[in-house]
């Protein structure tokens, strides 16, 4: 299926390791991906707090454009701009006058959107979902045996709700990572946020929220944490020294596109993924990967006291 | 009850989409023990909710509650009454900065970031760096430095902004949402 | 014809906003209407006689009240009518309280409305007919569905009277959740052994058939009248020999996890008795855990059984049984805890539900009343109580439980109790406790030092921060009473999960012919006045089947649907709706299209006449044949063509009048 | 609104046991409507034949509703599915007299549904006063019995 792309403005700077990654793994599962032409900023969540009108409107301008080219579906691989896309497009179908006045300005580009025509997708829905983790697991040529990768979904996901995943507890970036074959602990804030644009202007909340993230990551023993959108990356990235040197703590913590991941399960080299973009480094993860030989997990013994757990509920629930 | 139309909450439930959810909030809680931000606010959502309703306005728009909000939209998908708090932050912004009564950088902030969308269409996030720490932190913008440096070397930040070719169809569009939205 | 018109006030329920004054004065300019009256109660006893005095003074044929629903008061102004001579019948009701007054603002709006709705009755009722209500005998036999504590307190009181009563119940036991609770609120009386002793008196009434292991499959009849078939399981035991002496169980290799008594805490056979006191004493065999029924080996219990009981040919068997009344008592589900993920139940392993709560701190259940966390060893220091869970929240059950409160504090006492020195705090949106002595107890639980947090708990997690908090689980919520968020770290979380409709409610209404509320559970008659009937007559409810509650307004409930089940039979007939429907043999073209569309299989098709022709008895009036003649050959009485074309066109005429367009 | 002052005449035809029982709910709970709806009680939504629905509007009608419980929930079993199976005969029959299908509303709601009531009323409302009035739309009006 041929879809339109929304790389988003972070693939041309501080993401363009996801948004490299993300088209080599689309080709290689097939997905024909059209870049809209001209695209615009989805305004973040900045826009939105200063005018909601025009922030609409520029919005729709992306959906205008990419109906233009006849596709019927849009990806966007930022988490952030997937949810701009789907709320706009949401909104403008349950509020009649804020259709039409977002009509209003995009007339005045010669450009008009019918809500639902264009329905925007996250690249994780549409290669969970779409192409589904069992295929892709199929195609896997070098299974990530041996690594543990905890995954990091961040807000987006899930939220708000309508989403592809279920709200608190999602579960599509476990199954595909489990899929490649890497080891996939219960990280219990997967669905936490990274503190957005806190690390710009609350920098001592931000550090925090930060700290409890790769903590428990680095508890549960990970090798690296898998993100899906360029804001999560930069905060946990780009900011950790800083809270090494905050907090007195000594993190190395890798924080990698689930593209990157999957290029490298598919067979892709490791040196054209663009790992060297991470501040912290990647190597010793690598080098552990290429080191490891698949081992049996050690299964753990319950005691005869211990009382039944409940099963879990399957597939989630969203109210 | 009949509001004040031109009250925070008044507005509130004229002016936003779902926004008359909030007459149900039950004061449970639930969005201020669920936020990433809420130790450094200095009032839960909830506690402004209340103070919105008690008819606080002045205190409510100097607060840094909503400038705090990292739109995470937790609360609003985990609150028992469905009000979209989220999209209530969005609009107490809106409502501060029209009252000109903001005490935080994260206003600047975002204009900066808007400034730039729409000049060029697309964010410039080394010019949103260099602007707004040389404006509001310029020791803040030295301790960014080695990070900046450091993403510049491993091609992270372009230093010159990304320009669509429809700029001028992108300021026609905006331009009109503007005057749509100032009319009301 | 002479018409009387009475439009009611209802002190300011409609006058406040219907001007009954110019109702009353519009509707005395109608065709054909003699008197027409205003009254501030019409169903007043002085209401009731204005309309008797009338019918007699002025020779009234036909009455028309505008006051409430009919559903409300249709009875009271027939009884009005019957009583001064007048068939019932010739009582027409327009409602212009709950489709007028109560739904609209406007003065004048509300007014034309009622007025329209008052012609609309005018019109209609000059072509009422006298009918004649049939009168049914009455079945002595009640059917009562569930056997928890509601459908136990129903079947002993009409058994006690002198009645026989089948009680039917899905589980292999009777006691329903009460059997499984350890204490009960405020007075802390063991549930089990005040329950057990009425439990023993079900299984042992002359009156009662006890049908356990058994579910209503079909209802068909009316008041005084129901045919009931029911599907008895089989247990595989035969009754007759087995001494329930317990050597079966004991000898079962196949153990599961028994998520219906044990709520998943403990486990139990495949061959079981859901727990000791169980009423009947026999044990079941359950087909789908058993081992020689799934692998076709073992038949361990029948090697042992002493008095050779085991009987693994049994099948399940259908009774078919006569009734008079039904009283439906089947509970409630516990709300699914999973459902709310941020809680992290079925994720980690020292969160737990109430009812799983409530077996651990049973010395019967599987820890013997240990308090310890699911390693089934360790004994927490610490315990969160987490109120509403799925309850108060639209996105699960906007309605309050009513119970969690009670029965968190008398956890939080619980654990004061077995471990004195552990913390335990209760996170609460409002603490609720109407009830006599429940205040008292709440007080109690203050002074036996439980830590309250105001603020609905917005998350469980294991993500520690400090190594104080390390192994624990993070309970955090805004303390709404500071305005701050806090972190309590707990080794063990209870959710206090709520009460919902049982999962199948609507399939079960549909069996009985009642219907669910919003929420699902099934809907009284009227909420106030009616709390325990159904609009089906002969259909009652009780217990939290109808709405949640707690035990002694369960109790009071299945009394009281006895007592109303009691006042039937004392009765000893019944009047059958009058509205039946009829052939008209010199139209009728014998095309059965009638017939196909009956849901009664209530008409014939006489073959050598080609006519059709309604059995009276199967019929109950719907009208469904009289849409689908297209020869105009069937009449419903009371709601003939006649009359609803004439009830319509005396809207739309009053209409085109009060606004023309 | 294609005429000022235009407020559309409604007749509701509503079960017993459902629907007329939802609408009593929407007056217990005060759930404001317009007031252009004027119910009609009938025991099955199955008892409301094309016939019915059609001399409603020769009478000048703007809208008709038919309300039944919901499917499997009726009172007599499955009258509702004959209202359901009737639909497309209420239509075909509308159409050929020229009538707007939209001026027909066929509804399931249940006894504890007041809310939906009252919405399917301001709703219903809100769609015909989009319309022109019927009266004067249809010429032929046929005898009355």
């Amino acid at each position: 299926m041929k879809y339109a792309y929304y790389p988003g403005c972070s693939a041309e700077s501080s993401a363009s390791a996801y948004d490299a990654t993300s088209q080599m793994v689309a080709a290689a599962l097939g997905l024909e991906l059209e870049e809209i032409k001209d695209w615009n900023c989805c305004g973040a969540t900045e826009y939105f707090s200063i005018d909601s009108l025009p922030a609409y409107a520029l919005v729709a301008r992306n959906l205008a454009l990419a109906g233009r080219q006849g596709t019927s579906e849009v990806i966007a691989p930022c988490s952030a701009c997937y949810v701009n896309l789907k709320k706009v497009d949401e909104r403008m179908g349950d509020y009649p006058q804020l259709n039409s006045d977002v009509n209003e300005a995009l007339a005045a580009g010669n450009l008009s959107y019918t809500p639902g025509s264009v329905r925007a997708r996250h690249l994780l829905d549409v290669i969970c979902n779409e192409v589904g983790c069992d295929a892709v697991s199929e195609k896997v040529v070098r299974p990530l045996a041996g690594l543990t990768l905890v995954p990091y979904y961040g807000c987006y996901i899930g939220r708000p709700e309508g989403g592809f995943d279920d709200v608190e507890n999602p579960q599509t970036l476990d199954r595909l990572l489990k899929g490649l074959g890497a080891t996939v602990p219960d990280y219990s804030l997967k669905s936490s946020c990274c503190g957005g644009h806190m690390t710009q202007i609350g920098t001592e909340v931000a550090l925090g929220i930060l700290r409890g993230l790769i903590d428990l990551a680095a508890k549960l023993g990970a090798d690296a944490m898998v993100v899906a959108c360029p804001m999560c990356q930069l905060n946990l990235d780009v900011y950790q020294n800083q809270l090494n040197s905050h907090f007195g703590t000594t993190y190395r913590m890798p924080i990698v596109y689930f593209t990157q991941m999957m290029a490298l399960a598919l067979g892709m080299e490791a040196a054209e993924l663009k790992f060297e973009e991470g501040l912290v480094p990647a190597g010793p993860m690598l080098e552990k990967w290429q080191a490891a030989e698949a081992s049996p997990q050690p299964r753990k013994k319950k005691s005869k006291k211990a009382l039944p757990m409940p099963e879990p509920l399957d597939g989630g629930d969203s109210g | 009850m009949t509001l004040n139309p031109n009250s925070v909450y008044g507005r509130i439930i004229s002016e936003l989409h779902g926004g008359e959810k909030l007459r149900s909030c039950l004061q449970c809680g639930m969005c201020g023990g669920s936020c990433p931000s809420g130790p450094d606010m200095d009032h839960t959502p909830r506690k402004l909710f209340a103070m919105i309703a008690a008819g606080q306005d002045d205190e409510v728009l100097r607060s840094n509650t909503f400038w705090y909000c990292v739109s995470c939209y937790l609360c609003t998908v985990r609150c028992p009454q469905e009000i979209p708090i989220t999209d209530i932050m969005y609009h107490l912004k809106h409502q501060a900065i029209q009252a000109g009564l903001y005490t935080t950088d994260a206003v600047d902030f975002s204009e900066t970031f808007i400034g730039h969308v729409e000049n060029y269409g697309r964010a410039f996030e080394f010019g949103l760096a260099t602007q707004f720490y040389l404006a509001h932190h310029p020791l803040g913008g030295l301790k960014m430095g080695p990070m900046a440096l450091a993403m510049l070397s491993r091609g992270r930040l372009n230093l010159r902004p990304t320009r669509i070719k429809a700029v001028r169809q992108l300021r026609n569009i905006l331009n009109k949402a503007k005057e749509i939205g100032a009319r009301g | 014809m002479k018409i009387g018109v009475y439009t009611c006030h209802c002190g300011g329920n409609i006058a406040g906003t219907v001007d009954c004054e110019a109702v009353t004065e519009w509707a005395g300019r109608l065709d054909g209407v003699e008197v027409s009256r205003e009254y501030k109660f019409m169903c007043s006893s002085l209401g009731q006689e204005l309309i008797e005095e009338d019918i007699k003074e002025y020779g009234l044929d036909r009455v028309v009240v505008a006051s409430c629903s009919p559903h409300m008061h249709e009875p009271t102004f027939r009884n009005a009518c019957q009583r001064a001579g007048l068939n019932p019948y010739f009582l027409e009701m327009a409602n212009i309280r709950e489709h007028a007054s109560w739904v609209h603002k406007d003065r004048s709006e509300a007014t034309e409305k009622a007025m329209a709705l008052t012609a609309a009755s005018v019109a209609r009722v000059r072509y009422n007919e006298p009918l004649f209500a049939r009168l049914s005998p009455v079945n002595q036999n009640t059917l009562v569905v569930g056997g928890g504590v509601a459908g136990i307190q129903a079947a002993l009181e009409i058994a006690n009277a002198g009645y026989h009563v089948y009680l039917v119940e899905r589980e292999p036991s009777i006691g329903g959740h009460m059997a499984q609770l350890d204490k009960t609120f405020p007075t802390l009386d063991c549930s089990a052994c005040i329950l057990t002793p009425r439990m023993f008196e079900v299984g042992n009434h002359e009156n009662i058939t006890m049908l356990t292991y058994s579910e209503v499959e079909e209802v068909s009849g009316y008041i005084g009248n129901f045919e009931a078939r029911i599907r008895v399981r089989a247990r595989c035991i035969n009754q007759e020999l087995c001494t329930g002496c317990g050597v079966c169980e004991e000898k079962c290799p196949a153990k599961v996890v028994d998520t219906i008594f044990e709520a998943g805490l403990g486990r139990r056979k495949a061959v079981y008795r859901p727990f000791p006191q169980a009423v009947p004493k026999f044990p079941v065999i359950d087909q789908d855990n058993c081992i020689w029924f799934q692998k076709g080996k073992c038949r361990a219990c029948e090697k042992f059984c002493p008095t050779d009981a085991i009987d693994f040919e049994q099948d399940d068997r259908i009774l078919e049984i006569e009734v008079g009344n039904i009283i439906v008592a089947t509970g409630y589900d516990a709300f699914d805890a999973r459902r709310i993920s941020q809680y992290g139940y079925a994720r980690y392993p020292n969160v737990f539900t109430a009812l799983e709560f409530e077996r651990m701190t049973n010395a019967a259940g599987p820890t013997e009343g240990n308090v310890v966390l699911r390693d089934g060893e360790t004994q927490p220091d610490s315990i969160a109580i987490i109120h509403c869970v799925g309850s108060r929240d639209v996105r699960y059950r906007e309605h309050c439980s009513r119970v969690c409160c009670m029965y968190s504090l008398k956890f939080a006492h619980m654990v004061h109790e077995k471990l004195p020195n552990a913390t335990v705090y209760n996170f609460y949106i409002d603490i609720r406790t109407p009830g006599k002595d429940y205040e008292e107890f709440y007080h109690r639980l203050l002074e036996e030092g439980t830590v309250f947090i105001r603020g609905r708990a917005a998350s469980i997690t294991d993500a520690t921060l400090t190594p104080e908090e390390e192994g624990k689980l993070i309970v955090t919520a805004e303390d709404t009473l500071v305005g701050r968020q806090r972190r309590i770290p707990v080794d063990m979380a209870i959710l206090s999960t709520g009460l919902e409709p049982r999962h199948d409610s609507h399939e079960v209404a549909r069996i009985f012919s009642i219907s669910c509320s919003r929420e699902g559970f099934f809907k009284e008659r009227h909420p106030k006045l009616d709390p325990i009937a159904t609009m089906t007559d002969g259909v009652f409810i009780a217990g939290c089947a109808q709405g949640p509650r707690d035990i002694p307004d369960t109790v009071v409930q299945g009394a009281a649907a006895a007592a109303r089940v009691l006042s039937i039979i004392g009765k000893g007939e019944v009047e059958i709706e009058a509205a039946k429907a009829e052939v008209n043999d010199l139209t009728c073209v014998g095309c059965q299209m009638c017939i196909e569309s009956c849901p009664y299989s209530a008409i014939e098709h006489l073959e050598e006449r080609q006519k059709a022709r309604v059995i009276e008895a199967l019929c109950k009036g719907c009208g469904t044949c009289v849409a689908a003649c297209l020869s105009k050959s069937i009449t419903l009485y009371h709601f003939t063509d006649q009359q609803l074309v004439a009830q319509m066109r005396g809207a739309m005429d009053a209409l085109f009048e009060l606004v023309p367009a | 609104m294609p005429e000022d002052s235009y407020e559309p005449k409604i007749i509701g035809f509503l079960c017993n046991w459902c629907s007329y029982a939802g609408a009593d709910g929407a007056g217990m709970a005060r759930r404001k409507q317009p007031p252009n709806v004027k119910i009609i009680r009938v025991p099955c939504s199955g008892r409301v034949s094309p016939e019915l629905v059609l001399r409603t509007f020769m009478q000048g009608a703007d809208g008709v509703m038919v309300l039944g419980c919901h499917i499997g929930d009726c009172h007599y079993g499955n009258g509702n599915h004959r209202t359901a199976k009737r639909f497309p005969v209420y239509h075909r029959l509308m159409d050929y007299m020229g009538i707007e299908k939209e001026r027909l509303w066929v509804q399931w709601v249940s006894a504890s549904e007041g809310q939906l009531f009252a919405e399917a009323v301001t709703q219903f409302t809100e769609r015909l006063r989009q319309m022109p009035p019927m009266r004067g739309k249809l010429t032929t009006v046929p005898s009355p019995d």
